[in-house]
């Protein structure tokens, strides 16, 4: 067919035309770091992990959260979960129930028996470990990952530490700790119960390790001078705990009373409760709000029936009762004494003032140093003393499992940099992706799912667990509500809506490119980018 | 075969045999009874596969025959007069896309003040759009001249009206040899498009075209219509062959030989015109006729040489431009540049003013005594010319505004009082 | 066209696409063949509205033909930007004859189809707001009437925009073109309230087989109605709200969110008719008062600055409240 | 012979272009040339029309109106005072009315002495159509009449053409009208001479 000249041409001959020089800014795609994995002191890359779960590969998923902590079906549980908190679509309806997922993902691995990564070629090195807390079991877990032989001394007679003497059975099932302890063993790691390390430096010598990481945890309870009559009877919250795990239950009789406000007395009491005391009594001396127990604990206990006296301090105990004296915050909302006294019944008093920790053993550590009752590192977790290293509750920081294990790992990495010889070298963070950047239209509203509970009644007579899990199906739904801040999970939004075709799709899992030959810089990608994932930066003439 | 038929029935029936697979329709006077015969043809049956298509208007007749041709169908339109105006833009884009459209013109004047009768003001508005025109004598070559039509336009993918007088020829029943359909066939192939829009052939027609390239566009498209001017008498050879009767070419001479008055003229007219010519001849009068078969392209060189020799050329026209007169007369004098004949502009029969004998041998005599004026209006009735200009200089306000709209305040004060 | 809810809560089916989501639930504009019927180096604007639109639609159509479509393009933004000599942006078989004719031209092909026997073959025909509410409603109202087998689809962006952005029946109240200027009495400034036109009510009123409304900033929508209407024959008209960053005075990144808000304040209502009768609407998914979508044009701002002109916004305001009531969208 | 003119005069709706068609197709079925068309005009039902039909043994090229007819055909005597019907009527031409009445009693007769004896005829067409068509369109029974005053056509070739034009039915009844409107100017001229 012989076409008319000019008026009639022909289909694509207006590719010759490269639009692309029009554009005064260019779209770029970034990665931003979300604010759930900048919250969690494990260093979790929970948005990573969620992403692969939405698609129901829960096995990669869970592989992908076993990078940066072996313990998920713990921390699902025991984490008081500050990536919740970060979650950015908490300002859109509910954060994320990212613990949730975590355990769902957890309990299906010990459920599927899936294994923990393979250790890397042996390095020849040789790493002690001094206690198997969480902090210790998370950096032999990672030292063993990367080849290095790992021992761990544990002086007590069980593995967990504060996991199983700090936590209640029915906020951490026991075979749920064994579990995950003994998948950690399975990668080789030698685990030497009742074996207290009383010189360090000696050890070191005697087992010829080339470092050493400390994470003896804080168990020597706190005490306070309260004046008792002799049938009065006193405990400390740890041994209560402690004795729950080893088989001797105390004897605390109907009416117990315990002394502090953080996590470790609500545990004791709702304890005390299930041990079948008829009236648990907190005794705190200053106000709920200044509690510094977990506003979540707080609830159950009380839903359990737990009882709350504030603004109070125990002066003496005597038989069968207790002398407490009112407080009144000052100024500085410090308690001060009002000289107003009060006797309330009680049959037992346990003490939940806080732990220290015992740092006898390093006397002989050469240039180790000791502040306020805990060992001072470095941004490496490197004490004073270079092949050493220490984290979890005995160095400064909040004392928390999840802090404990994000310790752990973060110390392994360094010994390894150490042991290898390396320079130490910081990963720089992306920028944080923050609720601003996001398109939030194209999220459709999803109410959170809500963890199943245990009655009432078996919560206060039995240690069973109190929170359910989630099923596949709500495990899914709720892994789906994941914003993915930040890092583009390929929507096809800037594809589809690019008015000029210039967005490649490079295929499932593989994301999306510029052409910049035909790109005009309109900037509706970015703007129309649901999780802020598209950058526009000025073109340079 | 012979019958004895209304003009529009006659072309109606031959168009059908040219088998077009779309025609759009709209009335308009006096085109009408053509697309109605085409209508009832069709609805019976006789003209299959044919899409009749009613439109809304002229201007979406002629639209819904550009997309009907452009994606490759043979098509048909009628119209005349004002619906001729009101498609005037999609007239100039039927022939600027080179779209194959053959639209019979039942030749009609324009208003104000509205009129239904004949002329050929309709065509001569639109001889520039870039179709080609030709212009019927008779009934017999109204029809004929449709199959032409439908040959010459896609030949050479260019758009054709066939302009009929209106009521003249379009409602006279005359003797008509209708072609049959296998006499058509033989004649008019099937149509191969140069462009059709197809979804296995992707391409975009009607781009738009810049300085760079619009005066080349334009310059192929009048090289078409010169293109034209070879293929018309060949195919009118060709028609005179397979059908035995002469129809279209460019002009037809009527006793020239040896002529030294000529007159010139487009259509029906030249009937009467001939007429006149033998009754002249018969008293010695050295006359003949030209009568123009083609338009557009104008036949330069064809008309030169018809004209060459006469001492006295009157160009006969239906159609004026006002302000200057003749439109034909203006090309014929195109063609005689240089040659030394007296050139005469007789503006006749618009708005359906019967052109007798009698006026044309009275407008012939005066020619011959050189009394004619250059451009001289037919039959004008001076009488109500000059009447009319009196009253309208009595009436015509002078003075500035103001002093007349005080007079007038004045008169109705004056009442009032 | 109430598109189905997928219990899908990180996309919804709010985006285009997105790798969970089977293949069904994606839009056409999601797939990596997808036959991008308008390409790569056309002429429009930065953020065009319209070539989105125009993009969305035909690939639409296309998928619904398996690519036998012919479409016939009023003058207009569109065709001068997509048709340049010596370069054209269509991948389908596309002409362009004149501004008021696309419906009939349209006609003309769909018979020529009809009588070559080529049925598979579908006909659009496409222009701007000015090509079909203004000049081309004739030609429209003649083709819906007759219930020829076309697909028109009018882009509206409210005004003229090729010919430099003049008011068209289309354009809003209060709006300013360059033929409704903002000058002297600000009271008065911008397009008159009380006139201009519903053309897909007109068309509903001819009684043809399928009317809808349809926006860029819901894209499944909108191919859920190309879809529906390719599946039809006879007369079908699908009118799109597509804004235009020049004409309009908004950030070229900012036309969808331009469009989204222009439905979610109800002044862009969706709707779907047929045979006369409105047979379904897609309701607000959360319901903004108009300022905020006025005030990202500055074809409004005079309704703003200093001291807004309350009575006018008000008056804006109760078109959408109106729209909301009358074609019940609230959810 | 020499071409033969004719005019037919009437109001919108009598069948007047009707009756000059019909004219030229029974001419042209005796082999003659012919040429009917109407004063052009957009004329209603009621307005006064004219319609014109040529007559010849060689094809037809004038093209004016016909204004010297040889024959004049007046559908509807009330146009008499109306229009000047009898202009460029030749010396030796032929005229048919429609009327119950004749040309005396019309007080024609002084008006048409100059004609030749048996030129001027009138019949009563719309009688005669309402009696076999049950309408009183006239054009039919004056073709006849037509036929038997000026004997140029066969009363067979009008009555064909009628049935050329016509569905049988209608065509019957015009037919018959024809046949009798002619028989009646045929027998009347008997009486005459």
């Amino acid at each position: 067919m012989q076409k008319p000249f000019a008026i009639t041409l022909d289909a694509g001959s207006s590719l010759a035309n490269r639009t692309g020089s029009w554009r005064t800014s260019r779209p770029v795609y970034v990665d931003r770091l979300p604010p759930c994995n900048h919250a969690c002191p494990a260093g979790e890359d929970i948005q990573g992990w969620l992403y692969l779960a939405e698609s129901g590969n829960y096995r990669a998923a869970w592989e992908r959260l076993v990078q940066n902590n072996p313990m998920p079906a713990i921390m699902g549980r025991a984490c008081y979960h500050p990536c919740e908190t970060a979650c950015n679509r908490a300002q859109l309806d509910q954060a994320v129930s990212i613990h949730a997922v975590e355990r769902f993902l957890g309990d299906e691995a010990i459920r599927q028996g899936w294994k923990l990564p393979a250790p890397a070629a042996p390095t020849w090195r040789h790493v002690l470990v001094v206690g198997a807390g969480p902090s210790g079991l998370s950096a032999a877990y990672h030292l063993r990952r990367l080849g290095h032989r790992v021992t761990i001394f544990e002086a007590g007679p069980m593995t967990g530490g504060m996991m199983r003497f700090g936590i209640p059975k029915y906020r951490l099932p026991r075979q749920i700790l064994d579990a995950e302890v003994a998948r950690i063993e399975e990668m080789g790691v030698e685990i030497c119960l009742n074996t207290k390390v009383d010189d360090l430096a000696s050890t070191m010598n005697e087992t010829g390790v080339d470092a050493a990481f400390l994470a003896v945890g804080a168990h020597l309870a706190k005490r306070a001078y309260i004046p008792a009559g002799d049938a009065s009877r006193i405990l400390d919250a740890l041994s209560v705990l402690r004795g729950m795990e080893t088989g001797e239950p105390p004897i605390l009789g109907r009416r117990v009373v315990v002394y502090g406000g953080g996590n470790t007395a609500l545990d004791a009491a709702r304890t005390a409760k299930r041990l079948g005391a008829t009236e648990a009594l907190i005794v705190y001396r200053r106000t709920r709000e200044k509690m510094p127990a977990h506003e979540l604990e707080m609830q159950e206990a009380m839903e359990e029936g737990i009882k709350f006296k504030w603004l109070s301090t125990i002066k003496e105990a005597g038989d069968g009762s207790f002398v407490v004296e009112k407080m009144k915050l000052d100024a500085q909302g410090f308690p001060q004494p009002t000289g107003e006294f009060e006797t309330i019944a009680g049959d037992s008093l346990v003490l939940a003032l806080g732990q220290d920790v015992d740092l006898g053993f390093l006397k002989n550590v050469q240039g180790l140093e000791i502040e306020n009752g805990v060992v001072k590192v470095n941004s490496q977790m490197m004490t004073g003393c270079s092949n050493v290293f220490a984290g979890g509750d005995m160095v400064p920081s909040e004392r928390t499992v999840t802090l404990a294990i994000g310790h752990g790992k973060k110390a392994a990495k360094n010994i390894d940099t150490f042991l290898r010889g390396a320079a130490v070298s910081a990963t720089p963070k992306h920028a944080l992706a923050t609720f601003d950047r996001l398109n939030t239209w194209y999220y459709s509203d999803a109410p959170k799912t809500v963890q199943p509970q245990l009655d009432l009644l078996r919560r206060q007579t039995t240690f069973d667990e109190v929170m359910g899990g989630l099923n596949e199906n709500n495990a899914l739904f709720e892994a789906r509500r994941c914003l993915s801040c930040g890092n583009c999970f390929e929507c096809d939004n800037c594809y589809g809506l690019c008015p000029d075709n210039a967005v490649v799709k490079l295929g499932p899992g593989k994301r999306f490119e510029f052409d910049y030959e035909y790109c005009k810089g309109c900037g509706l990608c970015a703007e129309e980018c649901p999780c802020g994932a598209i950058e526009m930066v000025p073109e340079t003439v | 075969m012979l019958r004895q038929i209304e003009g529009s029935r006659a072309v109606a029936e031959t168009v059908a045999r040219c088998r077009p697979e779309v025609i759009c329709a709209y009335p308009i006077t006096p085109q009408t009874h053509i697309v109605e015969g085409l209508s009832e043809i069709v609805k019976a049956g006789h003209l299959k596969p044919c899409e009749f298509i009613n439109v809304e208007s002229e201007f979406a007749a002629l639209s819904v025959a550009i997309g009907a041709s452009a994606a490759g169908a043979r098509t048909y339109t009628a119209t005349a007069s004002q619906g001729l105006l009101f498609m005037a833009e999609a007239v100039y884009n039927a022939s600027g896309l080179g779209l194959p459209i053959v639209m019979t013109i039942g030749n009609r004047a324009i208003g104000a003040p509205i009129n239904i009768w004949n002329d050929h003001s309709d065509s001569m508005s639109m001889r520039d759009a870039g179709w080609i025109q030709l212009f019927a004598e008779n009934n017999q070559e109204a029809a004929d001249l449709h199959i032409q039509a439908f040959r010459l336009a896609e030949e050479l993918s260019c758009p054709v009206m066939v302009c009929i007088d209106g009521f003249i020829l379009t409602h006279a029943y005359e003797r008509v040899d209708l072609p049959t359909q296998e006499q058509v066939d033989a004649y008019l192939p099937r149509f191969e498009p140069r462009q059709a829009l197809d979804p296995d052939q992707v391409m975009s027609i009607g781009a738009m075209v810049g300085p760079e390239a619009f005066t080349e566009v334009r310059y192929l498209s009048h090289h078409k219509q010169l293109r034209a001017l070879e293929r018309i008498p060949v195919l009118s050879e060709e028609f005179r062959e397979q059908f035995g009767r002469a129809s279209g070419g460019l002009l037809r001479r009527y006793r020239t030989e040896d002529a030294d008055t000529i007159v010139v003229a487009l259509g029906s007219v030249n009937g009467t015109i001939q007429e006149v010519v033998d009754d002249l001849r018969e008293e010695g009068v050295k006359i003949g006729s030209v009568c123009l078969g083609t338009f557009r392209p104008f036949p330069l060189a064809a008309v030169r040489e018809a004209l060459r020799n006469a001492g006295r050329v009157i160009v006969l026209e239906k159609s004026l431009a006002v302000g200057i007169g003749g439109i034909v007369a203006t090309d014929v004098r195109m063609a005689l540049d240089g040659v030394s004949a007296r050139i005469y502009t007789v503006i006749a029969g618009l708005g359906g003013r019967a052109i007798t004998k009698a006026s044309l041998r009275k407008m012939i005599g005066q020619a011959q005594q050189d009394q004619l004026e250059p451009v001289t209006f037919l039959d004008l009735n001076v009488g109500i010319i000059q009447r009319h200009l009196e009253r309208e200089s009595k009436l015509r306000r002078s003075g500035p505004a103001a002093e007349n709209i005080l007079r007038d305040i004045g008169l109705v004060a004056a009442r009032i009082g | 066209m109430p598109t189905q809810i997928i219990k899908f809560y990180q996309t919804g089916t709010f985006t285009v696409g997105n790798r969970l989501l089977d293949e069904s639930q994606r839009t056409v504009q999601a797939r990596m063949d997808r036959t991008n019927g308008l390409d790569c180096g056309h002429r429009a604007c930065q953020g065009c509205g319209e070539a989105l639109g125009a993009r969305y639609a035909i690939d639409a159509a296309m998928r619904a033909a398996h690519n036998q479509i012919v479409v016939a393009n009023a003058t207009g933004c569109l065709e001068v930007f997509s048709t340049p000599y010596p370069e054209t942006s269509w991948q389908v078989a596309w002409m362009h004859s004149l501004f008021g004719n696309a419906a009939a031209v349209a006609t003309g092909i769909a018979a020529a189809m009809k009588v070559k026997g080529r049925n598979q073959v579908r006909v659009l025909a496409q222009g701007g707001d000015g090509g079909t509410t203004d000049i081309g409603l004739g030609c429209l109202s003649g083709m819906f009437e007759r219930n020829d087998d076309v697909l028109y689809i009018c882009y509206d962006n409210e005004a003229y925009m090729n010919t430099g952005v003049q008011r068209s029946s289309a354009t809003p109240p209060a709006a300013r073109t360059a033929t409704t200027p903002v000058v002297g009495d600000r009271a008065e400034s911008g397009a008159k309230f009380g006139q201009g036109k519903s053309v897909p009510l007109i068309a509903l009123a001819h009684q043809i087989p399928y009317v809808a409304t349809a926006s860029v900033a819901n894209l499944h929508d909108l191919e859920a109605k190309v879809t529906k209407a390719m599946g039809l024959h006879g007369a079908r008209y699908i009118h799109i709200h597509v804004p235009c960053p020049l004409g309009w005075g908004s950030a070229s990144s900012d036309t969808i969110k331009i469009a989204r808000l222009a439905v979610e304040t109800g002044l862009f209502p969706l709707f779907e008719g047929e045979y006369g009768e409105i047979t379904a609407r897609t309701p607000i998914r959360r319901r903004v008062p108009v300022e905020e979508y006025l005030k990202l044009q500055k074809r409004f701002a005079h309704l703003f600055g200093a001291e807004p002109d309350a009575p006018r916004i008000a008056m804006i305001q109760a078109i959408a409240d109106r729209n909301v009531s009358k074609f019940g969208l609230d959810r | 012979m020499a071409m033969f003119q004719i005019r037919i005069h009437g109001r919108g709706g009598q069948g007047v272009v009707t009756a000059a068609e019909l004219l030229s197709v029974a001419a042209f079925l005796e082999g003659k040339y012919a040429q009917a068309f109407p004063s052009f005009g957009s004329e209603r039902t009621g307005a006064p029309v004219m319609a014109f039909c040529r007559i010849d043994q060689r094809s037809i090229r004038l093209r004016e109106p016909v204004m010297q007819p040889d024959a004049l055909i007046i559908q509807d005597p009330t146009l008499l005072h109306q229009v000047n019907l009898f202009e460029g009527l030749s010396a030796s031409g032929f005229v048919l009315l429609n009327s119950t009445r004749g040309i005396q009693e019309l007080g024609l007769d002084e008006f048409l002495k100059p004609l030749p004896q048996g030129h001027c005829r009138s019949v009563a067409a719309s009688e005669l159509a309402l009696k076999h068509v049950g309408r009183p369109l006239p054009n039919a029974a004056l073709l006849g009449g037509f036929a038997g005053i000026t004997g140029l056509l066969k009363i067979e070739s009008v009555i064909a053409a009628i049935r050329e034009r016509f569905p049988a039915k209608i065509a019957d009844g015009n037919a018959a009208a024809a046949q009798e409107a002619y028989e009646r100017i045929r027998t009347k001229e008997v009486i005459h001479a």
